[in-house]
């Protein structure tokens, strides 16, 4: 007794365990959330069922408040916060995006208030998930550590796998969720086999002791290259790049629409934040592997996505497979990030277009859920002389239409144009054939964002039904914000490159 | 004022001098006054443009007093140059401006006389036509383009008014274009001439490209400085002369001038008979050094040039052409061409001053027969131009008219001591003197033939039995009453176009009151017969400014300055040379004479109907009645079923080097563009597009299978991808 | 090379202020009509003020300079500014932009097509208005290449949605056209950015360091840029899209396509294309005299094919176009000037054939040239409209036209130094012989539907007397009732164009002058 | 070296794994062959850290990183059977061919 005491007073002796230091205010995000998380699941418990929309009400609090903290450490300064051993890095690439999940959450949970109100779904519950995906995807942008980008990974993937399948009366909807479902988990298993190898081969989960070592002997073992190339797909398939994009279309038509917008901007972002660090971190050496590998997925998706886009006559299932071609344009410069001096460039179109890409993409499925409260269909062909009874909607619809299209002075033509001279930059035959083919598609691209603006403007109303749709205030808010956002960015590109402007970033990443 | 001054050498000159460019000017601001207000004044318009005539007349009168004294004055006479820079690009400098010279003298004083004159027939001509206004207001415009032509500074400014007269050319044949032919016929007359202005282009993009001026001063001196290389005067000549083919209705490009005639006589007097049509000769006279370098004309040994065989061809095949016609105005428009032919040949062979008085004289005396063929129409034949069947015995009706038109044919003909002869024998005699033997005898051929085709028209139209509306047949002459302007195909024309033409009629009827059994013509009222009577004088004495016979040489005098070249001296006129000429004009009014009374008199003859029995005469008539087949071989051939080799050459060389001109824009024209649009344009470059959708489209619908729905598949898709890269980047990375 | 820098707020105003207008028209309802139509029309005419005292506040002796230069920082990342001038190149262009957006507004203020909507119509043209302005003015390559977009979706909506039974098909093709142009436009942007060592998308910057680039990488910018500029112009093989465009838009549309959008294309070449990279301008003019001229024969062809009067005009333009790009390849003086006129006459002259056009088609309801006769009977004055455009179009001297074609020919018969003297001789006869299709197309529709009596279908009613305009044509309706002479609406677009079609051919050098200075300074380059 | 067989077991059971998830029509079979793939990857990180504890004694990345895929891998499972259940009740039927409303 006393000896097994007296023992582990010994190991404590002896143990060098020193509690690591933690910066409350870098992490205050998380934490945020965390409790909001937990408030949400309080209120839940205890208000009626009639006043059940205050759970959606205090999510939109919270995320508004997790943004504040991001904001404060912005304004303070760029010095980089790294904790747990540079495991956990806080610096301005991570608070941009960071900034932008909490952003993006925001507008979700606007969407979602009607439609989940409406359903008569479990609200609480539906804002917790929401919650703790978007948590999940915060984590995501500031971890620099194998494990912990596959707990963020996991954390906001999981979530999400019950919001895809939140309609549980619906066929579809179970259909959307076990797809999306039983494919990630696949996907993170074979990216988990992967990590596995890299762990063994360099004998650290560190993202950067990792790019230290890879490839230290100068050219490859054959297991780099697999595990290279097996942690990409994992990530490769949360942005849903052909050929790992089979399960999206699935998943966006089924899923409930807020969530379909929700996974098609936040989680595909989430997936390009871990793309984008263990590019620029962890396989700096392994360029040979990644670039090759991206330029292939970029391409294809830019191509498949198109083509498919092409024959879609559902409006979300098209904008599906548009955004796997627009993920194809954001892939596109890392195909050469690690070719000269592009690597800069490179990072900072990928963020940029994923800002601006959040607005556009989340605008129009605001007006596709606006639309559908009215028509109760997801056919192209039901926003038919949209613009005869529904002028707002109509122009807002172009806007977006015209944005993802890449047409001036709305923002999608900058992202592209980022995209296009990160690729040029590099001044090689890669860089040079992706732009050509990536041009190419931008103008396929066209043809079907403008079949919709043709239904708005120039067809009949299919049932010539013309009341006015009347849209509820919280999606309006959705529509202005994503609205002005992308016209601000177009206009005045200066704002967000700015934000996309990380020069001090990729050193950043090594502390 | 806009316009700069350049600072260029003009000669201290007479006011008159200093000023010509007003000329030009004066009708060309009546033109804007008509065209605005001509519709309120009390004459409709008339009057603002006869007045601006006449101004034009003074001042060209005075012009020419002072001009005389100029030359009188200088040895060798400066032209008075003036020019006002336009615009410039580039550093080239574009002006307006004039040049004053004996030639510019010459044609700014004839065409404001015979446009004044013609003017005032037309107040009563057109009388009360609906578009009366618009006449005279074309008809000033004419005259203010061809104005500013002659006395044109620069070639830029030439262009503008040959452009001009091409435009009202096209208004003026095209007045009454109620009925399709009407139209039809100008614009064949615009593309047709227009054709030839690609040359105008090009030559005058050469000759700027080559010697960096436009001013023609400045381009005649380069010319014959030596400085430039042949083959760049050469191909100037020839794409110029392209231009001048086209306008002045040289073979192969005359087709267009007979079908002008669809238009009112007094636009066939002035455009296509003494004015206008002459551009094309002023224009190679006016830059008689580059033709004559170029075209190394009188150079020793030169048997033939260009611009003789073109004019002389166009001699002989117009004036057959005029044997066959029974529109008395296509009869003179053949003998204009013929003339103008004559014109051409004599500067082909270096007979300038011959060539250019030419000019001068025929544009009295032929102006003055329309104008005759005018007022038969009037008054006469009741608005019809059938010689034939429509006109006869007229000269006691119409004495004035008659008496007018004989002295004008005497002058066309080149009857001694009038004026035709002292300008056509010079061309002639010019030939022989300088060693163009050929066309000394084409010349000579072509005096036999003017008289006989004339005597034949004066013939069935003053002389025998009146026939048709002459003889007052009404209803006959009726349906002859549009077709007369509506030549030359006999288009019904619409009712309303009737109804607006027998109005004018209706009154010319009131006031001459039909006596029974005989015609109701009488002589027209003075507004007509004042014009004629002062032509028909001018076309006795105006040749006596330059009768050898008689060593008068003033004209000679006036206008050398203006050549430009050293010309071989003119041979010594002795009338031995003139014998066989007046004796081919005697044979030639015989012959017609005779013939004349056989086939269309009252006497019976066996000559009468010869055409119909004689196949070889009959073919010979045939092959003239169609214009030797220039216009409508097409049809004949076809019809007739004619395989024969000979007649398939003569009909693609007809059809596509010859009468190509008009059917290339017409027919050849249209179907290119027909199938270039069906097969290239639709089919290929805009099917390329569309396809390009559709394959893309395609694609996609081939790539559907890919999303089959099912989990494993997806599943397989993902790993196996996820496998390969992997296999790929191992293999090529280690 | 120094800018005048003073009154360089004159652009932006002259501009953006259509937004202005925009911006009030959003917030009034659709009803009042009356009211949306007289702000679009006041707005049009303000921003015309600004551009008449911009005519009188240029300072023509220095027109070779940009003038009213302004250059702030707009995307800094990317190293490109607002960097905004007018010269003599592109000041004639810039007002003419203008003062069509007005007469345009005066003309649809009764003539909006079916489905009506006056407000969108007249927003869709404030929008048009900024995007034109806009890349004239553009000193930067961003910078224009964002407002050469912007001119894209007005017009396709303009042609879609307000235009003829085809229109559908007809908008697609010339958006996609267009943005397959401008796609390969945006990559020659940035490798030329890139070759130059990525400084500045600034064009006078790129200018003066344009001759670093090695010819052949520059052979192959300047296909880029090529296509791009091509397919507006537009040329051989690229103008398929025009006479769909043309035929189908509204009367407004195909003016504005005619007398501005058209223009962009050429602009670029003159302004961007040329300027920067002369050497391998140098090695493309032949191909693209060539091109030119095949255009010039090829669209009088294609002319001679038409029965409709609308796509008659429509194919005439791609001539006219191919008569500009002559003279652009010839890299003179001479020619690039005589393009510049080319460029502002067929504006006018185009412009006002489609006018009339859409007014006949209004009171016939057709455009077939078969069964139009006699309009001179019916409607004189419209007629003679008719024929005094012809004539223009045609290149009678005089008028406007003239001052475009034959400079033109005389420059290509001695191009810039290096180019093929017999090549070009060789174009300038072919050229000259489209002259004369000219002549004969547009006659030949002159005659058949002005002269002649009036065909049965349409006769039995006076001439003269006027009537209300609907403002929705039906197409069924073949009643004579409403064929009425030029109505007062139709004067006051028309005047001012018929105005300038005499001023300016009987005084080019209002025009030359401007521009002339500015060229010369360019072509230095190739020692002419 | 003793490594070598762990990880040659690993890769077995991936394959097999892998295998499962691509034949199984049977949703629960094809979470466990899921399952499968996740163990193997902790018996590699397990036999890796073996590797490299060798030489410094207390690296425990592996194992750490082991227990983390234990725990999440108990998540998704959780949530993969109430997906199941949830599709059972609604279709009386987990054979994934029947998951095929959606295609194209």
């Amino acid at each position: 007794m006393i000896a097994a005491v007296s023992h582990l007073g010994t190991v404590l002796a002896a143990g060098d365990f020193t509690s690591p230091r933690v910066d409350y205010h870098a992490l205050a995000p998380e934490i945020v959330l965390a409790a909001g998380i937990c408030a949400v699941l309080l209120i839940d418990l205890f208000v009626g069922e009639g006043r059940r929309w205050i759970t959606s009400t205090v999510a939109g609090f919270v995320l508004l408040g997790a943004v504040i903290p991001v904001f404060t450490l912005g304004v303070i300064g760029s010095d980089i916060r790294s904790m747990f051993d540079g495991r956990y890095v806080v610096d301005q690439f991570s608070l941009v995006l960071k900034a932008l999940f909490l952003l993006v959450g925001y507008v979700v949970v606007l969407l979602s208030t009607n439609e989940i109100e409406e359903g008569g779904y479990y609200q609480g519950e539906y804002y917790v998930l929401l919650l703790s995906s978007v948590l999940g995807m915060v984590m995501m942008s500031s971890a620099r550590d194998l494990v912990s980008i596959f707990v963020a990974l996991e954390f906001l993937s999981i979530p999400a796998y019950m919001l895809a399948a939140w309609r549980k009366r619906d066929a579809k909807s179970n259909e959307a969720g076990v797809k999306y479902y039983l494919l990630g988990v696949f996907a993170s298993a074979i990216m988990l086999y992967g990590m596995s190898l890299l762990y063994g081969i360099t004998g650290t989960t560190k993202l950067t002791e990792l790019g230290a070592k890879i490839t230290a002997t100068g050219h490859f073992r054959g297991a780099e290259a697999l595990a290279v190339v097996f942690v990409l797909v994992g990530f490769a398939f949360k942005v849903s790049a052909v050929p790992f994009h089979t399960w999206a279309p699935d998943t966006y038509e089924g899923a409930p629409t807020p969530i379909t917008a929700f996974l098609s901007v936040a989680s595909k972002a989430a997936g390009f934040v871990a793309l984008v660090t263990l590019i620029y971190v962890a396989f700096p050496q392994a360029k040979d592997v990644y670039q090759p590998f991206v330029w292939v997925i970029s391409v294809a998706s830019m191509t498949v996505g198109n083509l498919l886009a092409l024959r879609q006559t559902n409006i979300v299932r098209m904008l599906a497979y548009s955004g796997i071609s627009q993920a194809g344009f954001i892939l596109m410069p890392l195909a050469v990030a690690g070719t000269g001096d592009s690597a800069e460039s490179s990072l900072r179109a990928v963020v940029v277009y994923l800002i601006i890409y959040a607005a556009m993409n989340l605008g129009a499925f605001a007006v596709v859920i606006a639309v559908s409260r009215k028509t109760r269909s997801g056919e192209i062909t039901s926003f038919g002389g949209l613009f005869s009874y529904a002028p707002g909607l109509g122009v807002l619809m172009t806007i977006f239409m015209a944005s993802l299209a890449g047409i001036p002075p709305l923002g999608g033509w900058f992202a592209k144009f980022g995209a296009f001279k990160a690729v040029l930059e590099a001044g090689n035959g890669w860089g040079y054939s992706i732009a050509i083919i990536g041009a190419v598609n931008a103008v396929i691209a066209t043809a079907y964002y403008i079949t919709v603006m043709r239904e708005i403007w120039m067809k009949p109303v299919p049932d010539g039904d013309i009341t006015p749709i009347r849209t509820p205030g919280a999606v309006q808010a959705a529509l202005v914000i994503t609205a002005a956002a992308t016209i601000v960015f177009g206009v005045l590109p200066g704002l967000v490159s700015r934000y996309g402007n990380l020069t001090d970033l990729t050193g950043a990443f090594g502390r | 004022m806009f316009l700069a001054e350049e600072a260029g050498a003009t000669v201290a000159a007479g006011w008159f001098l200093e000023h010509a460019w007003l000329i030009p000017v004066i009708p060309a601001v009546s033109f804007a006054i008509i065209i605005l207000f001509g519709k309120k004044l009390p004459m409709k318009g008339a009057e603002v443009g006869i007045a601006s005539m006449m101004a034009g007349l003074v001042l060209a009168t005075g012009l020419t007093y002072q001009w005389i004294v100029h030359v009188r004055g200088a040895a060798e006479a400066e032209p008075v140059i003036k020019s006002w820079v336009w615009w410039q690009s580039g550093g080239m400098k574009f002006g307006l401006g004039q040049h004053i010279d004996g030639l510019a003298v010459m044609a700014l004083l004839l065409v404001t006389f015979i446009s004044t004159l013609v003017q005032i027939y037309s107040v009563e001509y057109v009388r009360d036509d609906r578009r009366y206004t618009h006449f005279f207001a074309a008809m000033t415009l004419f005259s203010a383009g061809m104005l500013a032509m002659v006395s044109a500074e620069n070639m830029v400014q030439f262009i503008l008014g040959w452009e001009i007269m091409g435009l009202c050319s096209f208004l003026l044949i095209g007045h009454w274009w109620e009925e399709r032919a009407n139209s039809e016929a100008a614009l064949k007359a615009f593309l047709t001439v227009r054709v030839g202005d690609i040359g105008l282009l090009v030559g005058v993009a050469i000759l700027f490209g080559a010697s960096g001026t436009f001013s023609i001063s400045g381009i005649n001196a380069w010319a014959v400085s030596g400085q430039p290389s042949h083959s760049v005067l050469l191909w100037a000549a020839i794409a110029l002369f392209i231009a001048c083919i086209g306008k002045s209705g040289q073979f192969p490009l005359h087709t267009w001038l007979p079908d002008a005639m669809a238009g009112p006589t007094p636009v066939s007097s002035l455009l296509h008979s003494s004015t206008m049509v002459v551009a094309g000769v002023f224009l190679v006279a006016r830059l008689y050094p580059v033709f004559h370098t170029g075209l190394d004309i009188n150079v020793a040994g030169q048997q033939v040039n260009l611009i003789a065989v073109i004019g002389g061809i166009t001699i002989l095949i117009a004036a057959a052409l005029a044997f066959v016609q029974n529109d008395i105005k296509k009869v003179l428009a053949y003998s204009t061409v013929s003339q103008l032919g004559y014109m051409m040949m004599g500067l082909g062979v270096g007979a300038w001053v011959p060539a250019v008085f030419h000019i001068f004289t025929h544009a009295f005396f032929k102006c003055c027969l329309f104008l005759c063929a005018g007022s038969v129409a009037h008054t006469g034949s009741h608005h019809s131009f059938d010689m034939k069947n429509d006109m006869g015995g007229l000269r006691k009706k119409m004495p004035i008219t008659f008496g007018t038109w004989m002295v004008s044919t005497a002058a066309l003909c080149g009857l001694p001591l009038v004026s035709g002869f002292f300008s056509k024998d010079e061309i002639i005699d010019g030939a022989k003197h300088n060693n163009y033997t050929v066309f000394f005898v084409i010349g000579l051929i072509g005096a036999f033939m003017t008289t006989a085709y004339m005597t034949r028209a004066t013939y069935l139209t003053f002389f025998g039995k009146a026939r048709g509306a002459a003889a007052g047949e009404h209803a006959h002459a009726d349906d002859h009453a549009h077709a007369a302007d509506a030549a030359p195909h006999r288009v019904e024309g619409s009712a309303s176009d009737e109804a607006q033409r027998v109005s004018g009629q209706s009154e010319a009827e009131a006031s001459h009151p039909r006596q029974q059994g005989f015609g109701w013509a009488t002589e027209s009222p003075l507004l007509i017969v004042g014009p004629l009577l002062i032509l028909a004088t001018l076309a006795i004495f105006s040749g006596y400014l330059n009768a050898a016979p008689f060593h008068i040489e003033k004209f000679h005098h006036w206008i050398e300055s203006s050549i430009g070249v050293s010309l071989p001296e003119a041979a010594e006129f002795e009338w031995i040379n003139a014998i066989p000429s007046i004796t081919l004009v005697a044979a030639g009014f015989l012959v017609s004479l005779f013939l004349c009374r056989a086939v269309f008199g009252e006497a019976d003859s066996k000559l009468k109907g010869l055409t119909e029995r004689s196949r070889l005469l009959g073919a010979g008539h045939r092959f003239l009645v169609n214009k030797y087949y220039l216009d409508d071989l097409y049809e004949k051939v076809i019809v007739h079923g004619v395989a024969h080799p000979i007649a398939q050459a003569a009909y693609w060389v007809n059809q596509h080097v010859i009468d190509a001109t008009v059917d290339a824009f017409g027919r050849g024209g249209k179907r290119t563009g027909d199938w270039v649009y069906k097969n290239i344009d639709q089919r290929v470059v805009d099917g390329a597009v569309n396809g390009t959708g559709a394959a893309a489209r395609g694609t996609g619908g081939a790539l559907r299978p890919i999303q089959s729905g099912k989990v494993n598949q997806y599943g397989a898709l993902l790993f196996s991808a996820a496998a390969i890269g992997a296999l790929v980047l191992v293999i090529v990375n280690t | 090379m120094e800018f005048i820098r003073d009154q360089n707020w004159l652009l932006s105003l002259g501009t953006f202020l259509p937004l202005a207008g925009v911006l009030f028209m959003l917030f009034i309802p659709k009803k009042n009509e009356l009211l949306q139509k007289q702000i679009a029309l006041g707005t049009a005419l303000a921003t015309l003020g600004v551009g008449i005292y911009t005519l009188t506040q240029f300072d023509y002796g220095k027109s070779a300079k940009l003038q009213f230069f302004a250059s702030t920082e707009w995307i800094p990342v990317i190293k490109s500014g607002y960097t905004i001038g007018l010269d003599g190149i592109s000041l004639p262009m810039y007002v003419l932009s203008m003062i069509i957006t007005v007469l345009v507004m005066i003309y649809s203020w009764q003539h909006i097509p079916s489905p009506g909507n006056p407000k969108a119509f007249f927003i869709l043209m404030l929008v048009l208005q900024v995007g034109m302005a806009g890349t004239f003015v553009a000193q930067d390559l961003i910078l224009f290449f964002v407002f050469f977009e912007i001119v894209l979706l007005p017009m396709y909506f303009m042609i879609g949605v307000w235009g003829g039974e085809n229109r559908q098909y007809a908008s697609l093709k010339f958006f996609l056209y267009t943005m397959f142009g401008s796609a390969l436009m945006l990559v020659a942007f940035l490798a030329l950015f890139y070759k130059t060592g990525a400084q500045s998308f600034s064009i006078p910057y790129l200018i003066e360091h344009g001759g670093s680039i090695a010819k052949n990488t520059a052979i192959w910018i300047f296909a880029g840029m090529f296509v791009g500029f091509a397919v507006k112009v537009p040329m051989f093989p690229f103008h398929t899209w025009l006479p769909d465009a043309h035929t189908q838009a509204p009367t407004a549309g195909s003016v504005l396509l005619a007398a501005i959008l058209l223009k962009l294309g050429t602009y670029g070449f003159i302004r961007i294309a040329i300027p920067i990279l002369p050497q391998a301008a140098l090695k493309w003019a032949p191909a693209i005299g060539i091109l030119a001229v095949i255009g010039i024969i090829y669209g009088a062809l294609g002319c001679l094919a038409q029965t409709d009067m609308k796509r008659l005009i429509a194919f005439s333009s791609v001539a006219h176009m191919g008569f500009v790009m002559l003279g652009i390849s010839t890299l003179t003086a001479t020619g690039i000037n005589a393009a510049l006129f080319g460029m502002v006459a067929h504006g006018l002259i185009t412009g006002m054939l489609f006018f009339v056009a859409g007014s006949v088609k209004e009171r016939y309801h057709t455009l077939e040239i078969k069964r139009l006769s006699g309009m001179l009977l019916q409607m004189p004055k419209m007629g003679w409209i008719l024929g005094f455009c012809a004539m223009a179009s045609l290149g009678l001297p005089g008028l406007a036209g003239f001052w475009g074609e034959f400079p033109a020919i005389l420059a290509t018969y001695s191009p810039a130094p290096g180019l093929s003297v017999e090549l070009f001789r060789t174009l300038m006869v072919i050229a000259a012989i489209g002259t004369v299709l000219a002549a004969g197309y547009l006659l030949w529709l002159f005659q058949r539907t002005a002269f002649g009596n009036v065909s049965p279908e349409f006769a039995g009613n006076g001439n003269g007397h006027a009537h209300s305009v609907g403002a929705a044509a039906n197409d069924e309706h073949h009643g004579t009732d409403d064929i009425h002479d030029v109505n007062i609406f139709e004067w006051l677009a028309w005047t001012p164009l018929l105005v300038a079609i005499v001023v300016f051919g009987i005084y080019p050098q209002l025009m030359f002058k401007v521009f002339d200075p500015a060229v010369t300074e360019m072509v230095k380059v190739f020692g002419k | 070296m003793l490594v070598n067989n762990f990880l040659l077991l690993g890769a077995v059971l991936f394959c097999i794994g892998v295998y499962g998830v691509i034949a199984r029509k049977n949703a629960v079979m094809v979470l466990m062959s899921i399952e499968l793939i996740l163990n193997s990857v902790n018996l590699n990180l397990l036999a890796f850290n073996q590797l490299w504890a060798k030489d410094n004694p207390g690296h425990v990345d592996g194992n750490t990183f082991a227990l983390y895929i234990i725990a999440i891998a108990a998540a998704e499972v959780g949530v993969g059977l109430a997906m199941v259940l949830l599709i059972f009740r609604n279709r009386k039927s987990i054979s994934l061919d029947e998951l095929s409303e959606m295609k194209g």
